[in-house]
Formats: C-alpha cells, structure tokens, sequence
C-alpha cells in the first residue's frame, strides 16, 4: 500500500516538473534550421513524396545502417543464446481449432501482400521498411500459432537476409561511385514526386531493408517458438 | 455533396451507437463468455458501419475502408473464438444462468455420438428458468 | 475543438494504463497494460499528425514487442515445469 | 450539418473507448482484460479512421490496416500464452 501510494507519489511530482514546462511553451510558428531545409527542399533533391522516408533513407542514411546493424547483432545473439542442444524440455501443445487453422491459410498470403505494399511504397504513404519487415515477420507467427509443428526454413530466411545486407552496403557504395556519396539515392534519375518509380535508389532501399528486417525479425521468433521434442496433444471435440 | 455527408454522417453516428453498446455490454454483462459475445459481435458491426459512413462521404477511399472491412471480418471472429476458447480450457466460471455447453459435452463423448437432445435439454432449462 | 479533446482523454487513458503496468502484481496485465500504452500513445501520434511515428509504434511497440514479451513468459514457464 | 454528424460520432467512439478501458481497470482476471483491450483495439481503429476522416489525410488508413492485422496477432498470442499452448 505505501509503495503504491509512494508511486503514485512520484508521479503526481513528475506531472508537476512537465506542467511547468507545459505552460511556458509556446508553438514555434516557423520552422527551425534543417527542418525548414528539409520541408523546402526534400522533394526536389530526392524525388520523395514522403518526407520522413527521404530523411532516413538519405540524409541519415548512414544511421539507418546502423539501426539494421544492431537489429542484425541483436537476431544472431539472440538465436546462438537460445538454442538448445539436448532434447530435453518436452512440451505439449494443443491442437489448434479449425477455425484458426483455416483464418490463418487465407489470411498469410494477404498479409504477405500488405508488408510487401508498405516497404514498396515506403516513399510514397507512411511506412517503409521496418514497418512493412514486421508485417512479414507477423505472417510467420501466424503460421507458427495456427500450427505449432511448422517447420521454418531458416536456410533460406539466412540467405534472404545475408544476400539483402550485402546488396544494401553495394547500393550504398554504388551511390560513392555514381553519385554524390555513400548512400546518396541519385544515382537512378529521381522522376516525378508521386509515382511508384520515383525518387532514385529509395524504393529499392527500402525494398531491401524490408526483406532484411522482416527475415531478422522472423529468424528471432522462429527461435523462439523451436523447442526440440514437441508432442501434439490431441484436441478435444475439433476432431469431428 | 452536403446529401451524401449527412447520410454518410448517420450511419457513422448509427456504428458508434453500436459501438457504445459493445462497449457497455463489456462492462457490464456477468461472465467472460457474454462479455467475449458482447464485445466481438457489436463491435463488429459498429466499425463495419462506421467505415461504411465515411465511405459514403468521401468515395475516393472505397477500396482501401473494403480492403480494412473485409479484414476486420476475416481477424475479428477469429481472435474472439481463440479467446473463447482459451478461457473454456482455462476453466473459467461460467454464469449461472448458462444452460448449454456444447465443447464440454463434445469433450466428454469425444465425438462418438452425435448431439442429439440439446433442443430437448434447453427447452427443459427454459421451463425450468419459467418456474424459478 | 475535438482534437482537444480527443487528445485530452486519449492521454489520461494512457497515462491511467501507465500507472497500472507499473503498480499490477501481475506479469500478464503488466504486458498488456504496457501494449495499451503504446496503443494509445500511437492514436496521439496521428492527431499530432505523424503517421510514420504512429506506424512505428502500433507495429514495433505496440504489438511485435508484446508477441516477443510473451514468447518470453512462455519460455520462463516451461523452464520452471520442467524443473518441478 | 453532416460534419457535426461525424463529430458526433467520434465522440460517441471516443466514449465507448473510456468505458471498455473501465473493464480493462477493473477486470479481475486476466482474460477480462484481453477482452477488454480486444475490443479497446476495435474502436482505436475506427477512431484512426475518423481522425483520418476529419484531418482530410487518406494515408492514415494504412495505419489502420496494420493495426488491425497487429492487434489480432498480439491478442491470438496472448490467448494460446494464457491456454498454455504457445
């Protein structure tokens, strides 16, 4: 009780520091610095009609190798800390109904479909590759949930995965050879604001980083859910 | 322009009607299993009525509100039933006034006969919920 | 008027959500709690008018890192069966 | 007058969120809540759709695609989590 009231507490003086702060703000009205470069300039320099994609995509390109970077560090840890050798935690699972067996084998394919629309139009909507990569790993989890023998290729997520890296940093390096500098987009020519092929090397980029994000996030899950020696408890009244 | 704004406007007002009552049936019926009924089925039918409406009002979105309608009708009934599910294996309470429960019967025969009666023994719960 | 006003209730439902992932003695209603946040802190988001964040959030935040956390439990679970 | 309609309806939306979130607070076991944040979900998507509506942005829409095909998953998972069969 008096640890819930001390919580209760803290945070009551927590909103008192923001209030304060709340009531001296005022809405800039105009744009700052390289904001303002950003909002004037971005759709002639690149091509994009969205501006957030063209940021991470090009001007902080460099950052959003990192960021996959990390995801890559953090996928591999992950599945070499997981993984057990001996056969020795049995587990029982129950047999998922028919319903959710059939939803699953309609819907994967769509939303397949729905993660390969978000990175391919990643510079013209809201979405890009990170998004559009855990729509495909949410297609994964689907198939594992609606039937818990499922076996991944992993062979195949790795490959996909490695061989999208790779292709990436050689975009990038392309970009130091026929543009600007590393990861610069305008090496393809930058078309017209609001078509599909538009804005030089973004969509292909993005492209990229949805595969390898949605392959890595996969990879992770699949890590997870793989417990060798799995048993299927049959399922009471789906049988019929 | 303003006609079709009004009427896209009443059955958008008519689905969050629905979907007020979803949300009042969540709080307010007595056991998971008709809250799960109550929750799933209004607000179903509320948001499907509600993306009609701004359908209605601006046409330029139709294929994207049927692209989201026909998801909420494929993942909605899908995730209510697992839920459902989960908590008959989990061996939640049901209310008192229940009267039939088909997967408890299934799992007791185990599909050997098949489930004839069940129209006897709720019209005997229904006579029955008639004395008390 | 009603962005206000929407943006006044979806903030202290968060908040109120916030409040109860920490205080919950329960590992399950503070991941869900933690799920509602992020659910709620994407709705605002959009009003502030950056779906790319919103996007981000729903579907990172919100949703993968909760199907992670549960994965999680699942494992802890089954260790302390099979030492039983 | 047709706008006032749609904000009328937002706010009923906005109303039916607090009062689910209300079981959400109050559930006492945990499937309450999973039901309660279900149909929390639900209605966030038709206020996604109705933010979009009244901001004149069609693009928002796809947030609510995503959200919706996320949340289903998020709360599948945690139903098999609860039946132990994850």
């Amino acid at each position: 009780m008096i640890r819930t009231f001390g919580i209760i507490l803290t945070l009551i003086g927590v909103a008192f520091l923001f209030f304060s702060l709340f009531l001296e703000y005022e809405t800039p009205l105009e744009l700052s610095g390289s904001a303002s470069y950003y909002a004037a300039s971005t759709a002639e320099d690149t091509g994009s009609a969205n501006l957030v994609s063209a940021i991470v995509v090009t001007y902080r390109g460099l950052d959003t190798l990192g960021e996959v970077t990390i995801l890559f560090l953090t996928s591999s840890i992950m599945s070499y800390m997981l993984k057990t050798k001996k056969a020795r935690n049995q587990r029982t699972f129950r047999e998922s109904s028919e319903l959710l067996r059939t939803a699953s084998a309609l819907l994967v394919p769509f939303i397949i479909l729905l993660g390969v629309f978000i990175f391919v139009h990643g510079h013209l909507s809201p979405g890009g590759g990170f998004q559009g990569g855990a729509v495909l790993a949410s297609a994964l989890v689907l198939l594992l949930v609606a039937d818990p023998l499922y076996t991944v290729q992993s062979r195949i997520l790795s490959v996909i995965e490695s061989s999208s890296g790779f292709l990436y940093v050689l975009l990038g390096l392309s970009g130091l050879l026929f543009g600007a500098g590393f990861l610069d987009s305008r090496v393809l020519p930058t078309g017209r604001v609001g078509e599909l092929f538009s804005a030089g090397l973004i969509p292909l980029i993005y492209i990229l980083i949805g595969l390898k994000v949605g392959t890595e996030l996969s990879n992770l899950l699949s890590v997870f859910h793989s417990v060798q020696g799995q048993d299927l408890m049959e399922d009471e009244g789906g049988a019929r | 322009m303003e006609i079709t704004m009004i009427a896209g406007g009443v059955v958008s007002l008519s689905g969050s009607l629905f979907l007020l009552l979803g949300a009042l049936g969540v709080v307010r019926m007595p056991d998971l299993f008709n809250r799960i009924q109550a929750g799933t089925k209004a607000t179903t039918l509320g948001t499907m009525l509600f993306l009609a409406g701004i359908a209605i009002a601006e046409p330029s979105w139709i294929p994207k509100l049927l692209l989201l309608i026909l998801f909420i009708i494929f993942t909605n009934p899908v995730s209510s039933h697992v839920l459902a599910r989960s908590a008959h294996h989990t061996g939640i309470r049901m209310s008192d006034k229940t009267v039939v429960d088909h997967l408890a019967k299934t799992t007791e025969q185990r599909g050997s006969e098949s489930l004839q009666g069940d129209e006897q023994e709720i019209a005997a719960a229904k006579s029955k919920g008639g004395e008390r | 008027m009603i962005e206000s006003i929407l943006f006044i209730v979806l903030a202290l439902l968060a908040l109120a959500s916030a409040v109860v992932a920490v205080i919950s003695k329960n590992l399950v209603t503070s991941i869900i709690s933690a799920g509602l946040v992020s659910l709620l802190a994407s709705l605002l988001y959009l009003l502030m008018s950056a779906p790319d964040v919103a996007m981000t959030e729903a579907a990172i935040g919100s949703s993968l890192a909760t199907i992670i956390f549960f994965y999680v439990l699942n494992r802890i679970r089954a260790k302390e069966d099979s030492r039983d | 007058m047709g706008n006032m309609l749609f904000l009328a309806s937002a706010l009923i939306a906005l109303v039916a969120l607090g009062v689910s979130a209300i079981r959400f607070f109050r559930g006492p076991d945990t499937l309450d809540r999973v039901v309660a944040f279900d149909v929390i979900t639900i209605i966030s998507i038709s206020l996604i759709a109705i933010i979009g509506f009244i901001m004149q942005r069609s693009v928002l829409i796809d947030v609510a695609l995503v959200y919706a095909l996320l949340s289903f998953l998020g709360v599948i998972i945690i139903a098999k989590y609860v039946e132990r069969g994850l």
